[in-house]
């Protein structure tokens, strides 16, 4: 299992700030599109991927355990 | 205290200051980003602040080893805090010691433009008609805060 | 205490930040200048500063309208010490708050280089084997100290 | 009457911080060479005068009652 973590404006858009899913062996590719199928408007969020805690690449691979976290752009400071 | 993290508590500037300070620093800045009242003509009542918190604080710590390595002998401390922050209050602190001001001066300020692209971390503005999270701010016209 | 001033007594630059921040200013940059123990390989013991106190304040006190001139909206508070100083102390503190961060950088750098070439301040380098007034150092290679 | 100041090292070299002398009506570039004749060395300081705690050109004139200032090359920060 993958778990799954929404902030900001997304965790506002789907509802949660945490999820479980089975996307393991998944890219983080096919993990947007998956995210967009169940939570349209996601895709607009000009969101990026982080997998634990590090800022992946479309074409990284999950791994059972892993932590994915979406990323809207941030605005800190 | 640690030398990066997220807080939920006001923010203390002189500690992080006293850490960076050794006997060979000549000079150090301090950077206090501060909630204000007014930004492109609203007026803010207060802002909340979230972070993915384990990541932003590696982000920080992140963001000091990329200044020793481009300001050699420059030393960082940086702290942002979030929840719910009034006007006024300080949302981030960056501290930076260096043998001369050159460096601490532009450290400090990559430290800030870091910061604002690599470090999850989000702020919702909250106006007297309405809320917004604030988002990829470098596109606006003008910046966005400070 | 006073925005531009000359003090004998330790500085807690904590203060000169807090008078300088209003509703307005989403960014303080605060400077501490040390007596740093090594410069260009000599060790400094102590140093001692002088200072032709009425005119040096009458100029910390230009600086800040010269700031407040070039970069409208900042505000500045400045004090340097006088006196035997060891090494870590604070010699001067500048702070600068602005409604945005650019500003306040540029304009706290910009007073601590008006300092060095206005501001009727001395500083006596004392090493173990000896000591020296330090003057015009813009003229030395690698400028002067910090 | 003019009161004048030394500091750093011309108050060294002077042996003195500040001392009265009668040179109202004299410029500043007569000063220099006043202080030149009774303090040898003071002329390659690099020094500038103040009057009244302002910087001074070499042209303006010493009034009576006037605070002149012989400054070093400043060495604060």
């Amino acid at each position: 299992m993958i778990t799954l973590h929404y902030f900001a404006g997304l965790r506002e858009l789907t509802g949660t700030s945490q999820e479980q899913a089975d996307l393991a062996g998944k890219t983080v590719e096919e993990l947007m599109e998956w995210a967009a199928d169940k939570y349209p408007g996601i895709e607009r969020a000009s969101a990026r991927v982080a997998i634990n805690e590090e800022y992946a690449l479309p074409a990284d691979v999950l791994e059972d355990g892993d932590a994915a976290a979406f990323i809207p752009p941030v605005s800190g400071g | 205290m640690k030398a990066f993290e997220v807080v939920t508590e006001p923010i203390n500037p002189q500690i992080y200051a006293d850490f960076v300070l050794r006997p060979e620093a000549g000079a150090v800045t301090l950077f206090t980003g501060h909630v204000r009242e007014w930004t492109k003509g609203v007026r803010t009542l207060y802002l909340a602040y979230e972070a993915y918190v384990p990541m932003a604080e590696k982000k920080l710590a992140q963001i000091g080893r990329e200044i020793e390595e481009k300001w050699p002998g420059a030393q960082a401390a940086i702290a942002h805090r979030i929840g719910e922050l009034q006007i006024s209050d300080i949302a981030v602190v960056i501290a930076v010691s260096s043998p001369h001001r050159k460096a601490a001066y532009e450290a400090n300020e990559y430290a800030i433009e870091r910061i604002k692209e690599i470090v999850p971390i989000w702020k919702k503005e909250i106006w007297e008609d309405g809320e917004e999270w604030i988002g990829d701010q470098k596109k606006k016209p003008e910046g966005g805060n400070q």
